[in-house]
């Protein structure tokens, strides 16, 4: 595999390119650094958008249309941005038996989004996740990534209302 | 490479031990069904029309993706096969909207012909009726995904012989659709040659010539093949 | 000779040895407690078919899900042709309820990178890789961790402890896809594509990564290879039944009272997990059933408790080892709605490549929300079980293969639940939309 | 000989079904020495009459009204034929159900309606959230697809069935055609 000689210029003066390109090199900018890639950008933005997946069709010299296959294909990538906050419900087969299913309910019910979405304020994302793999714990909620075992929907509502409170 | 004798179907058949079951049934005039093959691209082993029973194993073994080996017993044809054939194709009406009637393919489409095939007259598994596009944004072509199968046959033929590779799947299970670039619009693709070998491969009216009209559109894929051995001869 | 039960199974530990005792983030910890002495004794003492025949005569079958044996899969591979050779460990436990592996990365990493390196030198693989799940991020900074520790005590890297052998070892991230535990899967994931499968053959011990002959074990798999060759294929094959040997590690979790994770031989009852070690069901409820095997394995009701737990046993009632999942539900669980929770599972994580997959999961997933919902006949039931049948039968990967297992153990053992919804209109568990809807109605 | 007691019933499709039954043309008059045509959209009965052996179904089930005739049709008759696409598959009604009921009639009756801009409440049968194919409703003994299907068919289909045969359309119709 022959590394790529141009690299492309970043998008923009933004000092987090470096780290996608730093990633990329690391990689000798060949075309399986596509998944590490999308991880780069993904930890340093919060998301990927069009213009980070053209950086990084030109800098592995990938067909756009894969980048964007691979981006779509894998669920922790985040295409659009997130909330100021995020609150994960997981849905493993111990937090569903023990009623992540109601948690859940209850969840969307106060913040009046989806799973995957985010409040209209922009300071609440509710997701959820296959299994966290703390089943011991269940149900389980990570609120910014802190880990809330035997989450009783009481708390964890309170939680997200001040949250949206908040500004 | 040796050259290998089996049985497919009952009947003694010989071929090199690098072919397929697929080719060697094809050689000898016996009737595969498929959707996702094509002569000339990569396998891709996703319609799971031509599963095979093969003695020995109790496994159904896709024919176009088997290699032949000396001795295989294989049977093409049974009752079971037939009915997973028949679900498969009922799976595939059930997953996009298949109108043939208002179809530019309507008459020239493989699904169709493999419902025929199969004596497939109603669609016995849940409709899912899924929303799905239509981009008419090129110039030259159009794509209805309700009409797409999923075959990715317009990706291989894109990507492994025109080498634009503008095509790709994007998203995945039930969702997943086939996209050109970052899913823009097809018309605002930079790497689309508008050559069509995408539609021309398309089985079904997915992707089409614009200004055909119901059943207008026929198509023509052996260039694959052709331009595959060209290629090959040149290097 | 009757001998009285013990209060508890003696824990028999050899992937989970010296628990809690060593810093996992200490590379002489580690060495303390005779870690790298079975690589040492290897790059010195044994030759690469000599460590495959321990492998082999030990006995050890794949902790990953399938149980293939792990001596014949080294050997197929260092007898293919082509270089180079590839290793990759998969830390990409993706099945809801299972969190053996990431547990195993996080308490004992040096231990699967021994095992790993071990494997590369009798196979002949100079690269290797870790697949973890991003979802880890203790596990992968640990990993990381641990191989620049190894890398900087010559453990990894150029000529091994002064031996002519080299390899390397680096972290790749899952990126939340089940379906990359599939094998051919997992490594269009590691090429930077879609994680979608191909038809096996050839097999990734032909042709893995990058088109090379490519080994690829579970991470509990290759923790058990440093003490398998410490003490001896012999004392390795001693543990377990017949055809299983060793210990498994499981994931015990659900309504139980002590959740956790366990280490027990195999061949060991689930009656003893459930109810000895994981000390039975909480609030006086009965038990029901135990799931194993996650979206491809099945319920195992309590007729079957006294089964001693190996491959051959939970294949022969309808479930599946799978990587170590094993959730207990109680009388407040519906099997109906449990099945379609797994249902649910497949469908979206189906790569969508082929066709059975795509369609089947999702037509099943509705049949059994229109089950739930009071709203199927006895004909939808019907369709469900011949796509249940189609969908294991043709699907390219086991992800299909096994999705309509958790369906046909339910229906196995439980199909007066499916019967209660379809034709009384009741959810017999009281969890279902069709008991909330004929509440409703009484309270009309 | 008794006669076949036979009806022909028309649910949402446009009727192209029954005029390529009418293509059958001076067939017909050799099919009329053994059928009664009991009930149908081409002749003045107003109620479904019991006992009938044979219905032809044109049309998808689309409203309120198609599924209460099709399960009355299905009680009362013998064999029921779904004739046609829109009655096997859903056909061009079915093209509603991607997008749903309450669009294609906020479409019609608001964005693009003429007179008052109202959706009807009154005097026109709600439709099913889902246009669905008549076995999908009832069962459904034998399917004619085809858009239309072509006179010989229905034609060799009724013969075949006089004659006690079980009909093989397979090379005479498909969907679409």
């Amino acid at each position: 595999m022959q590394p790529i000689s141009t690299k492309p210029a970043p998008p923009s003066d933004d000092k987090r390119w470096r780290i996608v390109t730093a990633t990329m090199r690391r990689h000798g900018f060949r075309p399986d650094a596509l998944v590490e890639t999308l991880h780069s950008v993904q930890e340093a933005f919060g998301y990927i958008d069009d213009v980070a997946m053209r950086f990084i069709a030109r800098g592995l010299q990938l067909p756009p249309s894969r980048v964007y296959g691979a981006a779509t294909f894998y669920n922790y990538f985040m295409l659009k941005p997130q909330g100021e906050h995020t609150c994960v419900v997981c849905l493993g087969t111990a937090c569903y038996i023990k009623g992540a299913s109601d948690l859940l309910a209850q969840l969307e019910a106060v913040t009046g989004v989806k799973p995957g979405e985010t409040t209209p304020d922009k300071q609440v994302s509710l997701l959820t996740a296959r299994c966290m793999g703390a089943c011991g714990l269940a149900p389980v909620a990570v609120l910014d990534g802190e880990v809330h075992g035997t989450a009783d929907a009481k708390s964890v509502s309170a939680k997200l209302e001040e949250w949206m409170r908040h500004d | 490479m040796t050259v290998v004798t089996l049985k497919i179907d009952d009947r003694d058949v010989s071929g090199r031990d690098d072919e397929t079951i697929l080719e060697i049934a094809r050689e000898n005039g016996i009737v595969i069904p498929t959707l996702c093959y094509l002569e000339g691209l990569s396998i891709a082993g996703a319609c799971r029309l031509c599963l095979v029973e093969v003695k020995g194993t109790s496994k159904l073994l896709p024919a176009c993706a088997t290699r032949v080996s000396e001795g295989m017993e294989i049977h093409t044809n049974s009752e079971r096969l037939t009915q997973y054939r028949r679900t498969i194709i009922e799976m595939l009406f059930a997953e996009g909207n298949h109108i043939c009637s208002v179809c530019v393919s309507n008459g020239h489409c493989q699904l169709q012909d493999a419902a025929v095939a199969l004596g497939v007259d109603h669609i016995g598994v849940p409709y899912l009726h899924p929303h799905r596009h239509v981009d008419a944004s090129h110039e030259l072509f159009g794509i209805d995904h309700n009409r797409c199968i999923l075959c990715a046959r317009c990706v291989r033929v894109c990507d492994e012989v025109e080498g634009a590779h503008t095509w790709d799947v994007g998203v995945r299970g039930i969702e997943a659709r086939v996209v050109t670039d970052f899913s823009t619009p097809w018309g605002d693709s930079d790497t689309c040659t508008s050559c069509g070998k995408c539609v021309q491969v398309c089985p079904t009216g997915a992707l089409f010539a614009k200004g055909k009209s119901a059943g207008e559109m026929t198509k023509q894929s052996e260039f694959v093949e052709y331009l595959v051995a060209m290629r090959g001869r040149r290097s | 000779m009757i001998e009285e039960r013990p209060l508890f199974i003696p824990e028999q530990n050899i992937v989970l040895e010296h628990n809690g005792d060593i810093d996992p983030e200490v590379l002489e910890d580690y060495s303390k407690i005779e870690g790298f002495t079975a690589l040492n004794h290897v790059l010195t003492e044994m030759t690469p078919p000599e460590v495959i025949d321990q492998v082999s005569r030990s006995g050890l079958r794949g902790r990953g899900g399938a149980g293939y044996p792990t001596g014949l899969k080294w050997q197929t591979v260092a007898k293919a042709p082509g270089t180079p050779k590839y290793i990759i460990c998969n830390g990409d436990e993706g099945d809801p309820g299972a969190f053996m592996d990431r547990n195993v990365m996080e308490a004992y990493p040096f231990k699967v990178l021994e095992g790993m390196t071990i494997a590369a030198y009798a196979i002949g693989a100079s690269q290797g890789f870790l697949y973890v799940r991003a979802e880890y991020p203790l596990a992968v900074q640990r990993l990381k961790n641990a191989i620049r520790q190894m890398e900087k005590h010559n453990l990894l890297g150029k000529n091994i402890a002064g031996t002519p052998f080299s390899f390397d070892v680096d972290v790749r991230l899952g990126a939340g896809a089940f379906v990359c535990g599939e094998e051919t899967a997992l490594i269009a994931s590691i090429e930077g594509r879609r994680g979608n499968p191909r038809p096996r053959p050839p097999y990734p011990a032909e042709r893995g990564l990058f088109g090379c002959p490519t080994l690829i074990n579970n991470v509990e798999t290759f923790a058990n290879i440093a003490p398998l060759l410490r003490k001896g294929a012999e004392w390795f094959a001693s543990i377990g039944t017949e055809k299983s040997k060793g210990t498994k590690v499981f994931a015990l979790s659900g309504r139980i009272a002590r959740a956790g994770l366990i280490e027990v031989p195999m061949g060991t009852t689930l009656r003893e997990i459930v109810f000895d070690i994981g000390g039975g069901i909480p609030d006086g409820k009965a038990f029901k059933a135990v799931q194993t095997g996650g979206p491809s394995g099945g319920c195992i009701p309590s007729d079957y408790l006294d089964m001693p737990v190996d491959y051959e046993s939970l294949l022969k009632l309808g479930s599946f080892m799978g990587s170590g999942g094993m959730i207990v539900m109680d009388e407040t669980s519906c099997m109906v709605d449990v099945a379609r929770y797994f249902m649910e599972f497949c469908m979206s994580e189906s790569c969508g490549k082929c066709v059975p997959c795509r369609v089947g999961t999702a037509q099943m997933y509705q049949l059994l929300t229109k089950i739930v919902n009071g709203d199927a006949t006895l004909n939808d039931l019907a369709l469900l079980e011949s796509l249940c049948d189609l969908v294991r039968n043709t699907s390219l990967c086991g992800l299909g293969q096994g999705a309509p297992n958790p369906v046909l153990s339910t229906l196995r053992y439980f199909r007066d639940e499916y019967i209660a919804h379809i034709v009384d209109k009741r959810c017999p568990a009281g969890v279902c939309p069709v008991h909330k809807r004929e509440h409703q109605e009484v309270n009309a | 000989m008794n006669k076949v007691r036979m009806a022909t019933v028309w649910l949402d499709g446009c009727s192209g079904c029954h005029m390529s039954f009418l293509d059958i043309d001076e067939r017909l008059l050799a099919l009329a020495d053994k059928i009664d045509l009991v009930y149908s959209p081409l002749v003045d009965y107003k109620e479904f009459p019991p006992d009938v052996d044979l219905t032809l179904v044109e049309g998808a089930v689309s409203s309120e009204e198609d599924l209460e005739k099709i399960q009355r049709v299905r009680q009362r008759t013998n064999l029921l034929i779904a004739l046609g696409d829109c009655a096997v598959n859903g056909n061009v009604p079915s093209m509603r159900n991607a997008v749903g009921a309450q669009a294609v009639l906020e479409r019609a009756y608001l964005e693009e309606g003429l007179l008052d801009r109202a959706i009807p409440q009154r005097g026109v049968p709600p439709l099913l959230p889902t246009v669905l194919p008549v076995h999908v409703v009832v069962p459904v003994d034998l399917f004619v697809p085809g858009c239309p299907p072509p006179a010989d068919a229905i034609y060799y289909v009724l013969t075949q069935l006089l004659e006690g045969k079980e009909p093989d359309l397979s090379s005479m119709t498909r969907f679409g055609k």
